[in-house]
Parts: structure tokens; C-alpha cells; sequence
């Protein structure tokens, strides 16, 4: 966590958090699949002051050769901040930050993808955060998921995403800015809702194993909130192809989600 | 090599179509593209402008933080543009040390903003030699259809229109908005088979013949002018885009805030 | 292709002797592999330990530098966690800048000491805003069999713990021993077939779905924790790797020197 | 434009510019082709203060092969400035301006060069500035052209390049180093004198429209006397090869010129 | 030479040196072949207060394949610093001194090996130093030669390395750190002794003739010093492996040091 | 492939002429190309000079700026080499970062003008600690044809010679000639079929066995030398090359200015 020290309280009187959240409520989480002409699949993520683009191109042929898997598709994240995202603007390109995460997100993402259906191919996904307030680990890879069923990449299921932590104290679901910033610890979880598995998970802070054990359960419950606003983004992108034309229609995940 | 055979055939039907007389979007040859503006879309930057101009869709962020002149212009703030061509806007951008295409782009982007004196940089000086503001103006491309030197100008404007100078966070005084003189507007015109059409979209850019560029501000001055591609210009053709610069940079002025 | 043959086979292998509840080297699932350590290897390091885990063989050395703190946190040295897999220790790290595997293994070493508070930063300031010490952890990897998680952050523990800071050559008075809190001890485990290994070699980490790094101090609190690989766990599953790094972890502690 | 300031009176009492001349002078210029012996052809370019080598080398394989263009020729130029070129020491290597100038030095090229005759090869283009002094885009690319017909490359014609501009108010030919620092404006100019067209162009500071058009023919009126002396060149060039052997002399545009 | 000035006095009144040595007295040398698991072959070099390890991967095929020889292997060595094996901290990958090392390291090294059998192919040094204390060129080639032979690759001799020079007016062997950095010159030697050839031999400093003759004959016999330690490694290291199986013995020079 | 049978053959043929005693362009064994030297070349530099030395030909600037001193020598000026090897001299350069030949040329062309004291760095320290002047000795090879480091160390000396020290432009009082001490030539030879050639063309750098440059002062004595390439020397040979180094030093030296 940052170690830097405030005079902001992070939990008043009433327990109530910098923002008048309580410890297990979630900022505002809306996503919209569909919005950019160009990818073949793509969402926004609008997460508290957070806003996160993905999109997705693929299956496509992989280059550089070498990197070619003979049986399987590779699923290659790349998590980039622009410049004017956050605070103090940050250089272009990529940091070791923001590579950890892309190597994290693509883990994550190929565990749901039937990668086998698509030998030698890269399937890339691109994560553009394009204004920063704690959680965009867990707000891109929420976006990427929903972007890849709007792409028609056939998946077991969507991943979804959230963190807890804690804050002067206190056990709480999705940490904002000052609370990740003065907080004591963080949790960013990947999950996927229908086999209850974990795909990402990492911890930062200081944490006893019961804070531990509120948290993780904070943060699993939190990604099925979040996978329930997937499932409906993607419902009405499909609803809202289904009137362009009944040809198209994207396959895989969204035939459960439709 | 089908590369090129689809080249050539989208090169035959843009052909023809020109030669009725319109394009294959319907649009006039001296005709924009649907413009849409929306300013403030990024909390984090001093000032920030998305502009979607047809299919292109681009966001500028202007940043600005306290720094050294450069030797010979103490008394001056700087102003460095940069522009990324993220591969989450085309499948022909790629990642990595920016390419020759979005080198030409920060600079004509840069050109205009600069030669048309957009920023009054002289207010930018907080102690001559010693501090100035830098301002830093990041156009982050996330969809891609043709025409970004004038997208992004737009943006650019927009964004340092709603601009505001953090003096306080910086300790230096009160905020207060970033001083403008003009707004210089760029035009930006393909030759294709001896037809000169304007804002092209991406099919039309990569069969078009040559591009060029003209920027003016509101007393109808040439601020900045860059020629582009392998074809070339009659002298009268100079003259012919430099009028439709004119004519329709003011209608996009009067698109723009305050 | 061949190479994926070869994977085949060496995972057929390695997943016959896990069903007898074994491993090729004939240990148990929990049991980690012999650890040597060395400390004041390197008489130009102000802190160093060589440990051999098993096959893997690293360095590290701590280094320390009079600079600027970061703006945040002007009372507080900072700690800059480096890990060089260079290619004489492996057939499979490559010359040049550091790629993805790198770029986590530092930061996952660099969480674990960082969050873990094995050093006191704030002991570390000789001015605040002006002047702090400047700690360099840099991890020499000069044989690897499997698990550098491990392997860097029991050799980082020691080389810490045998530091001195070099105030008197600085000239900023005597020198006194690195200033510690904690002992973050990690622990990876991998997942094969949903067996649970503690310490894999690098053919177990070839061939397993996913990976768990558990760091933990002496009051058995987490600070650190990192999932890896393409696999997922249950929830049940990550408690019970969190149960084997504190375990583990306690016994590896009692081998650091005071 | 520069945007300095200055006390230098770019325009004396008598309308004399800074060094002499009258504003529709041109400094002195003289070419001489064939000047290195390991290229296949080359120039030397002294104009003004402004000493600039070209060298060409091929048509050539093109490397790397994914570069290939199957129904043509690449024209490849490299615009480099030696480190001791200006005042204040170049760093060694490409920057944005060069890379810039670098690219449209390329596309001005390839509008007279047969590239068609060539299908997937290369033909690379260096210009190096040694001494600089204003107007060096336009004496690499008057370089550039010359070097490419002493390399026997087939072309249309030649590109005959020249630069006006305004200072001190006065609309002025080909500016000189304190006419480009402290002056108003600058319109670089590419030009095919047979053709009349116009296959580079830039334009940057503040014109209106009668100064631009002024400008603008000025500069064209430069390049048809840079035409004149890049043909004189040419001519002794192909005499002096004429008297060495009889075989060897070089095809394309030289048997116009000769 | 280091052109620095000190107070230490580098030749006492008895004639001996900083560390008590007379001029012709080496610094202790300790080598061992055969230290890591990973590579092919690879040794160990305890020379004064260096501490360097080089290993051996190849013959193997060159990547990238434009690389390859159609007629013989590269000997391709990459000499690295630790960032820790230094004073002051070293910023972790090649600077221009260790490409300069790698690449004369690379050429001794090739003359000895028969590279003829294995076209195509590479074989890959590394020499990465731990800790440095001058003369850390010479321990490298005396530790890659070590380390070819362990590997079994063919070679017509061993290399061994010893450098000469002078310090305080006086000629000496092997100089150590202070001799290094006040002294006068350094020749630093690769040497065959079976052949009497040189292969590795730089200079800087200052020398008559007659200085310079007696340096050389110094480094050389130092060097057949270096030889009869690298072999009795070698002898120990086949010793060694003979017990533990009698297939899989060393081919090449080891049959002779055998 | 081919390229290797075009090496063999002109090797065979220069072999061929060696046994006769003759070289491909008639020159003895132990003679110089001729040389033509230039100086106050560049005047944007301090001090330049243009070497031809046969085919090759280098031009080199020399600047001066006011900057920081090392921590190690804070009374004296700081001397920084640089050579490009551009791809305007020959089709074996390549753009990019500079390669192991360059960084080989650099070092040794800056290690004889270093040891050789050239310039007395002493006197060009401005104020102890705090400011020097910062010497850059750019190599620019704009045709090459071999022995780039007789070439370029001959140009540096021409350069160094007629250099001057900018004070007055820096506000650090009068200009004043560069302070000089001696004169470093340098004198490379190639063997041959164990023939000593010295002053290589490009063709018989190619089919070299080895490579030996040494650098002698006025009097006589060694100040820097470096073997290369993959052959070996006799000492007998180093000492014969030696001696042509003194011998045909003290004739080039008579050529250069004051």
C-alpha cells in the first residue's frame, strides 16, 4: 500500500466511508459492450471515477511467428494508462506496473477462453485506462471479459473482477483513491462466478487471517455483483444487434447470457 | 499480396464512385463527417476534450505542471505534444517506440497548436529562467477511421479551450483558466485521382494519391501547412485546399466552446 | 512441436508419481527442497547472501545510496527491488531488456520485502524532502531449477539482515547496521492435477496450471500475496497454500541469520 | 517559427537582409555529384553555410522482408544531422524532427523515381547534414535527388527543392539561420520544374493570403534555379565518367540532363 | 588509466606493494570447473577479491538465423557486471566497456575452438562478474576457457589471461584495485601457451620500450601461472565426474589435461 | 552462401599478391594510403577536421560545452568520444544503436587521445568540482574503405589541434586555443597468411587473420593498443608492429597542423 499518511478520515463516526459508502458497498459500476467500430469486440467500464476502454482483435494470425503456439490460441492483454489519466501525468509507453498487470489480465482471460479452438492464433486484447481512481486492475479485466464475448470469442464463462481491502481498520469492498492511497491493504480478485474459481488474485498491506478471510469473501461477493452487469451490457448489445439484422450474432458466451 | 488486390479493388470502387461525384459514405467532396464534442471528459487532466469525427475516435488530456524554460525562451511556458496510436484504435497501429506515421502526426498536430498561437506561452512564465508552466497535450487515439490530423486538432483545441491552470495545487497563486489568443483550425484534404476531397475516411486515406493539411486561424492566416503522401499538388490545387481551410475551419470554430 | 512433445511427457510423468503422492525428487508434496545460505558473499555490497535452493542458485546484494526521497513520502528511504535473470542460469532467459517473467518476479519480491516492512524506512531519512538513503536490492540469478520467488526473497531477507548503512563513507557519521522490522518470508506453491506442491523445479513449474506466492511475517499477518499461471484455485485451495506459508515460512525464518 | 526575439534588424534601411541580400536572392549553392566512392551514387550540397552529403544505395533487396512492397520499389531516405552540425551538439541518432523530415524527404522522392521497375526492392536514401545553417530539408532533398540519378536510378525528373519565407515583414526567398530564428514564417518547397508540381510542402508561422501566394512563388522561382545548378552538376558528372570509360554511364534521368 | 591521485603509497620502502606483494607475485587464484547445474559446462575464478562465473550453453543452434555461419560456430560471449559487484552501484545491463570486453573475449576464444565442427551453430559464453577488484577481464577469459573445456567443446588449447603494467614507475604483475586506479599502465594479455600466441592484448597508460617489453614478458608468465591452475581445475573436475559415472566424460582439451 | 564464396575468392587473391609481395592496389606491405587532410572544416564545431585516407573518409568535430566534472577527477574536464558508423559510408553499416564495431572504434580512438594526453584536462576546469568544460569528439565516416581507426585518430588529432576553447560565447571569459600536450598517433596493421600489413583497405580488413592498432607519443612511447579479430600474434610480431607504429607515427605526425 502507499504508506503515505493523511488527515482524511477514512470512516466516520456512522462507519461510513470517504465517499458515504459503507464497507461493503460498491462505487457505481456501469459498462456498456460495443463501443468502438474498429475492434472486433469492445466495452467501456465507467467504475466509480474510473473509465476503462477494452477491445479485442482476434483471432488473428500471431505475430512474431516464433511466438506461435502449434495447439492453442495465446491471449495477449496490454494494460496502458494514457498520459493524462491520473494525477501527475504519466509517460507513454509501458511501466513494469502496467506490464505485471497485462501479464496477470492474460492469465486470467485464457483460463475462460477455449483457446484450443484456435491453434497458432493470438486473440489480443487491449486495455486503455483513460482516467485512474484505484481498482483499474480489476476494472479492465472486467471490461476485457465482456469485450471478448462482444468479439465472439467462444469462452466458458465471463471473469469478473473486484477488490476489497481495508482502510483505518476496517474490512471493506472496493477501495477508492484515498483509501488505496492511506489504506492498509488491498485485494484485487479475478473470478468466475459459475465454477467458483479464483483466476486472479493478489494482496498488498497487512492483513490478519480473519481480515484476510472477511476480505477474499468481500471481494468473491463484489465479482458477482459485477458479473451481473457484464451479463446485462452484453444482453442488451446482443438485443440491440438482433435488431440491426439476424445475421452475426455473436457466438459463444452470449448464447447463455442472451 | 491479397492485401493489394483488395487495395486495388476498393481503389476501382472509390474511383467510380468519385467520378459520379460522391463518396461511399455519401458525403460531398467538400463535406465533414459527423462531428461530435464533448469537453471535460477527463477529471484527471487540467482540461480534456473527446471528439469523435465520423468512425475516429479521439481524446486529448491537457496536462500541466510547473518546470524550466527552455534556455532560449526563459520567459516563455512550453508546450509538447504527443499523440499515441494505441492498436486499440486499428489493427495497423502497433505497440512500441512511436513509428514514423505517429511522429508526423504529434508534430502537425504540435505545428498548428503552436504556429497558430493557441497558448499565450508568454503567460506560462512564473519566474523568468527559473519556473514555467510545461503544458503537456496528450491525444490518445481509440478508434480509428481516417482523418486524425483533424480529429485530433479539434480535440486539442476543445480540451485547451476548458483548460485550467492548477496554480493552487502547485502552491503558485489562484487557478485560473488557461490564457488563449487563437484558435487555429486545421483542414485536412486527399487527391485522389484529381479529385480533392476532404476529411477522408480511412479507405480513402489509403488509396488516396496525396494529403495535405492546411491550418488557419480566424483572420483566415495560414498558421501551418504540411503535404503528405507520394502524389503531388498543382499549384491551384494548393490554392483550392487552402480555401476550403478557410471556409470550413470556421464552421468547426464556431463548434467549439466559449 | 517437439518441444510440446516433451512437455507431454514430462507432465504424464510428473502426474503419474503425484497420483503415488510423490515428486521426481522424491519428495513430499509439502516439503521444500535443501537451502544453503550464504551471507556477506559480496564484500562490495553493503548487505549480501548467496541461497541455494535445491537446483537454484542466487545472489543478492543490497547497495546503498545518499538521494532525493519521492514527493510522497519525504521522511522515507526508498527501496528499489531489481531481479536479473540473466542467461547463465538458464537455457530459457534471454539477453536483453527484462520481459514479463522478470518484470513480476522483481515486483513480486519487491511486494513481499515492501509490504512485509522488512526494512524501516522511515529510519532511512537523514533530511526530510532533501536527502534519504537510496536501498538497491538487486537479485543475481545465476542457476535456476524452479521457484525464484522463493529462492530471491529468503536470499533478500539475509542479505538485509547483514547490512550495514554506509553513513561514515558517505559522511553523514557513523555507520550503523540496516534498520529492520520484519521478516516477510514467502512461500510459492503450484497446482498440478489439483495437487498442492510447496517449491516446485522448474519442470513442475512447467507443467503446472497455476501458481500461488503466500508472503507472511512473524505474527503470521499476510502482506503479500501473488497468483500466477493460466490455471485457478478455489478458495478453499488458497487457504490451504496460506496455511502452508505460515508454516513453511516459520521454519524458513529460523534459518536467517539474528 | 523560433518565436525568440532579437535585436538583429533582419532588414536594413536599404531592404538588405542580415548577409546582403535582396529578399528574392538566394544564398550561394553549388552541387557536385559522385563525391564518395562506396555508394552507388551520391552529392555534396553547399548552400549558404549549409554543407549536406547525399548517398543512395541501390536498387537493392529490401530488408526486413515483411517491409516488401510486391509491385515496387521503396524509396527509403534517412535524414540524419551530425553531432557537431549545430551551436549547441546534436545527440547522436534519429529524433522526432529528423524522422519527420526523413519521411517526407521519401514520399517527395517517390513521386519521380520509376519505383515500378522494381518490384520488392529497396532503394535507400542518406542524407547527412554536416554543417547546418538554415534550409537544410531542402539541400538534403536537392542532395537526395541528385545522388539518386548519379546512382543511374530511373526518374521522371528531378525534385528541385527551395524554401521562402518572411522576416521582419518582408516576404523573403531561401532564409537564412537568424531569418529562420527570429523571422515570421517558412514554406518549404519540393518541386518537379517539367511538371510543374508540387510534391513537398510545409508552411509554418503567420501568413495571409497575399504573402503566402508571394511566398509560395518565390520559392518555386528558387527551385527552378536549384534545378538549373542540380542539372550543371549532373552534366560535368556524366562528362567526367564519359572521359574515364565508356561503358557505365548512367541510365534514367541523366540522358535528359546530359 | 584512471588519471585519479591518492596518498596512497602504491610501492613501499621495502619494494613491495599495497597488499605486500613484490612485483612479480600474482594475487591468489583459485578456479573450479564445473559449479552450475543449468548450463553445459561452466567454472568459477577466485582471483584477489574477484569473484567471477562463467557458463557455457552450445553448441546450439544461433539464434537469429542470420546470424549463422554456414561454415563454423560463433564463440559469442557476453561479459556482464553484477549491479553489485562494484562500489557504486552499476546500472544492470551492457554498457559500451562490457561490449567491448564481450567482443575481444568472443575473438580469444574463438581462435581456440574448433569451430569448423560445428557449422550453424553458436556456442554462448557468460562472464558474469560478482564482485570486481580489478583485473575482472582477465579472470573472465582464464573462467570462460574453464568453462568451454567442462563443456566438453573442442578446443586446441586453453586461453589463459594475466594482465602487467606499472604503477608508482614500477613494472608489476596483476594489479589490484588501487594499482588499477592510480597507477601508470595496464596490459591486459590472452595468451595460448602451448602455441605462444597471443590472442587477447590491449594497452593504456604510458610505457618506453623497454617498460612495455618487461610488462608483456610479466603478463606471459603469469599467464602459463593462470594455465597450470586452470588445468589442475580441469583434472579435479574429471576426477570428480569419473566417480560419479564412467560415460559421459569431457571431450577435447580435457583429454590432454586429463 | 555466396557471400562466402566471394570472401574466399578475394581472399585467394590477395593471398596470391602477398606471396609476390604486393598489395590489390600496388602499395608495400609497410605503407600508408595516401592521406589528405582538412582542417576548420565544420564551423558550427570548435574545432573539425576532414581526414581521406585512401578510400575512407571521416570528418570529425570537436565541441565544448560548460558542464559537471566526475566525482573522481573534479578538476578536470571530461572528454567523451563518439563514432558513427553511418550507413552512408558503407552497406555494412546499419541505422540503429551503435553495434559492437562502433563501440569498439569509439573506445579506442577515445583511449588513444586519452592516454596519449592529447589535451591536458587539468586546464579545463573551470571551478574545482563544480564546472568544467565538457569536451565531444564526434566521428562521422561518410565513406569507408578500412582502417577507420588510423583515419578517425588522425582526424581527431587534426581536430584537437586546431580546436578553441568557446569562453566568451559561455560568459567564462576569452576564447583560448584548446590546451594540448601531445600528439597520440595511432598505426594499425593486419596480418595475413602471417604477413604484417600495415593501413588495411576494407577488402583485406575482411579476410584479416588479426588486427593490432598501437598508439605512440612524440618520444616514443606506448600509450594504447588493442588486438582483434580471431587471429594471433607472436610477441615477435607485436614488437615488429610496434615499431612500424613509431616509425610511420612520427612521419604522419609531421602532417598534421602546428
Amino acid at each position: 500500500m502507499g504508506g503515505m499518511t493523511t488527515d482524511i478520515k477514512l470512516i466516520d463516526e456512522n462507519g461510513r466511508r470517504v465517499d458515504g459508502r459503507t464497507p461493503d458497498e460498491m462505487r457505481p459500476l456501469k459498462i456498456e459492450a460495443g463501443v468502438l467500430k474498429r475492434a472486433d469486440g469492445s466495452a467501456y467500464v465507467e467504475w466509480g471515477l474510473n473509465k476503462v476502454l477494452a477491445a479485442v482483435y482476434g483471432p488473428r494470425e500471431c505475430h512474431p511467428r516464433h511466438m506461435q503456439n502449434p495447439t492453442r490460441a495465446l491471449v495477449q492483454c496490454k494494460y496502458n494508462m494514457a498520459a493524462f489519466s491520473v494525477d501527475d501525468r504519466k509517460r507513454p509507453g509501458p511501466d513494469r506496473r502496467s506490464q505485471e498487470i497485462s501479464k496477470i489480465t492474460s492469465e486470467a482471460l485464457s483460463h475462460v477462453v477455449f483457446t484450443e479452438y484456435f491453434p497458432r492464433a493470438s486473440i489480443d486484447v487491449y486495455v486503455e485506462v483513460l482516467q485512474a481512481n484505484a481498482g483499474t486492475r480489476c476494472a479492465g479485466l472486467t471490461a476485457a471479459s465482456v469485450a471478448l464475448a462482444d468479439a465472439g470469442v467462444p469462452m466458458r464463462d465471463l471473469v469478473a473482477s473486484c477488490a476489497a481491502g481495508k482502510a483505518a481498520g476496517v474490512v471493506m469492498v472496493d477501495l477508492g483513491k484515498e483509501e488505496d492511497n492511506f489504506g492498509e491493504a488491498d485485494i484485487p480478485v479475478g473470478y468466475v462466478p459459475r465454477t467458483k474459481e479464483i483466476v486472479l488474485l493478489q494482496m498488498d498491506g497487512d492483513l490478519t487471517h480473519d481480515e484476510y478471510t472477511k476480505g477474499l469473501n468481500m471481494a468473491i461477493k463484489g465479482c458477482e455483483k459485477v458479473y451481473d452487469i457484464q451479463r446485462d451490457a452484453l444482453r442488451r448489445r446482443y438485443e440491440a444487434r438482433s435488431l440491426d439484422s439476424d445475421i452475426g450474432a455473436p457466438e459463444g458466451v452470449q448464447k447463455e447470457v442472451a | 499480396m491479397s492485401k493489394d488486390v483488395m487495395a486495388e479493388l476498393k481503389k476501382d470502387h472509390i474511383s467510380k464512385l468519385l467520378t459520379k461525384g460522391t463518396r461511399s459514405d455519401g458525403r460531398g467532396f467538400e463535406e465533414m463527417r459527423e462531428l461530435k464534442i464533448t469537453t471535460d471528459y477527463i477529471k484527471s487532466a487540467e482540461g480534456s476534450a473527446r471528439v469523435q469525427l465520423g468512425g475516429t475516435d479521439v481524446v486529448v488530456g491537457v496536462k500541466l505542471m510547473v518546470g524550466k524554460p527552455f534556455d532560449d525562451t526563459p520567459d516563455k511556458g512550453v508546450l509538447t505534444t504527443n499523440a499515441e496510436l494505441i492498436p486499440m484504435a486499428s489493427e495497423t497501429f502497433e505497440s512500441g517506440p512511436p513509428d514514423k506515421e505517429s511522429i508526423e502526426i504529434s508534430r502537425v498536430i504540435d505545428r498548428g497548436i503552436r504556429e497558430g498561437h493557441a497558448v499565450d506561452l508568454s503567460k506560462l512564465c512564473i519566474e523568468k529562467g527559473v519556473e514555467v508552466w510545461i503544458m503537456f497535450l496528450d491525444v490518445h487515439v481509440v478508434d480509428f477511421d481516417g482523418n486524425l490530423f483533424d480529429a485530433a486538432n479539434i480535440a486539442a483545441n476543445a480540451a485547451l479551450k476548458t483548460a485550467v491552470v492548477p496554480a493552487k495545487r502547485a502552491g503558485k497563486g489562484e487557478d485560473y483558466p488557461l490564457p488563449l489568443m487563437h484558435t487555429p483550425i486545421s483542414l485536412t484534404a486527399v487527391k485522389i485521382d484529381d479529385k480533392i476531397l476532404v476529411d477522408p475516411t480511412h479507405d480513402e486515406e489509403r488509396v488516396a494519391d496525396a494529403r495535405l493539411t492546411v491550418t488557419t486561424i480566424e483572420n483566415g492566416n495560414l498558421c501551418a501547412m504540411q503535404k503528405g503522401l507520394e502524389g503531388s499538388f498543382s499549384i491551384e490545387e494548393v490554392f483550392k485546399v487552402i480555401e476550403m481551410s478557410r471556409r470550413l475551419g470556421a464552421e468547426t470554430r464556431t463548434r467549439l466552446p466559449g
